[in-house]
């Protein structure tokens, strides 16, 4: 199990092909494997966005992070997890989360990156702030994802 | 006792400031920190409030050497 | 959008660094990316499995697929899809098959991914052999995942 | 007329054929082809049937030139 805040670009297949190779235990018995990356789009509630800064809790947001991950490996009996969250200047298109799960079937898989997704957007602290023509402003609110 | 005081993204802008060192009485909740610590600015109803780096109430007792973190809601995560 | 019947070995992560990079208008448009990967296990049934072949039928499955994946599309308003299943002789901890899918809000890239999933495993002529200690066995049903 | 036929999977090995080419009468359902093909064994019940690739009714009328796959429940995909 994996958890990260990265300040520098993620580049999340790369990511996943290195993860695998470092744990060669997944072959065999994982038999689904359900990811999710979140990218910035370039535009938000009709305006264009041509930048992004993401801002965290540092301690805090790995803290819980971690949480949510046990919370998850335990409730669907998952084999892995890895999730790793940008923080820092990103551009339009930039990954900014990755969230992957390893399981023996799919329907944990699945059910687990959605869980922790939701989760991610409503508990951990992490806070985006958009440039846009007009200036910087503050993302105030999620958008419900079920 | 002494807490230290965190402040992040909008709220930070909003007060000007990162964190700071308060002292106050041996009896104090997360709530008497941030009066303390903004000079007796209310504390907006949505500012969320951690101890030690754990969500609390904003009645929760702070010891000494407790960190206090305030924020506004958490936007991580993707659309 | 893409859908292939692959006989050969399948990396699942390289194929997506690819697809993204044959497709570069998916950065910035699209704000989540859903992908699941089912891969051989080393055991079914309580028992060890060894290798296995995947037999289709061809001309048939291809246009299943490409059904699937258009309804899909339509239904959930998708920016693209990749779905890449194999086929032929596989041994334990091969990826089987990769869906992947692209859209602007979460929501949908999650539930486009699972359904395609249940999908391709109830409708799409794919067939499984599985060879255990105890000889050739054709795998006989599917395990639901709802 | 002419019909083509193909068998799948385990089906394909229990009746030792991959298909067959079948020259029957004018009207014929999925159903008489595959009594055609088979020599008069009965159509197993979970057997799936495809005319041109789609999938079809047993009862589904046949053409001239069609092609009917006879298979097994499919079994792709991942557990």
């Amino acid at each position: 199990m994996k958890v990260e805040v990265r300040a520098t670009p993620l580049a999340p297949w790369r990511e996943l092909a290195s993860y695998e190779e470092a744990h060669p235990e997944l072959a065999g018995g994982a038999g689904a494997a359900s990811v999710f990356v979140g990218s910035m789009r370039d535009s938000n509630a009709g305006d264009s966005v041509t930048g992004m800064t993401l801002e965290h809790y540092p301690g805090m947001t790995e803290r819980e992070m971690l949480r949510l991950c046990e919370e998850a490996r335990d409730r669907w009996s998952l084999l892995d997890l890895l999730v790793v969250h940008r923080v820092g200047a990103l551009l339009p298109g930039d990954p900014i989360v990755l969230v992957a799960v390893w399981s023996t079937h799919r329907r944990e898989a699945f059910e687990a990156a959605r869980h922790l997704m939701e989760q991610l957007k409503s508990t951990v602290p992490f806070w985006k702030q958009e440039q846009t023509d007009a200036g910087r402003r503050w993302v105030e609110k999620n958008t419900p994802g079920y | 006792m002494t807490v230290a005081v965190k402040f992040f993204a909008s709220l930070k802008e909003q007060l000007g400031c990162d964190g700071a060192t308060v002292e106050i009485g041996e009896v104090a909740t997360a709530a008497d920190v941030w009066l303390q610590a903004t000079g007796g600015k209310s504390l907006p109803p949505n500012v969320l409030v951690a101890v030690n780096m754990e969500y609390a109430d904003q009645n929760a007792a702070v010891q000494d050497g407790d960190e206090v973190g305030f924020f506004p809601p958490v936007t991580g995560g993707a659309e």
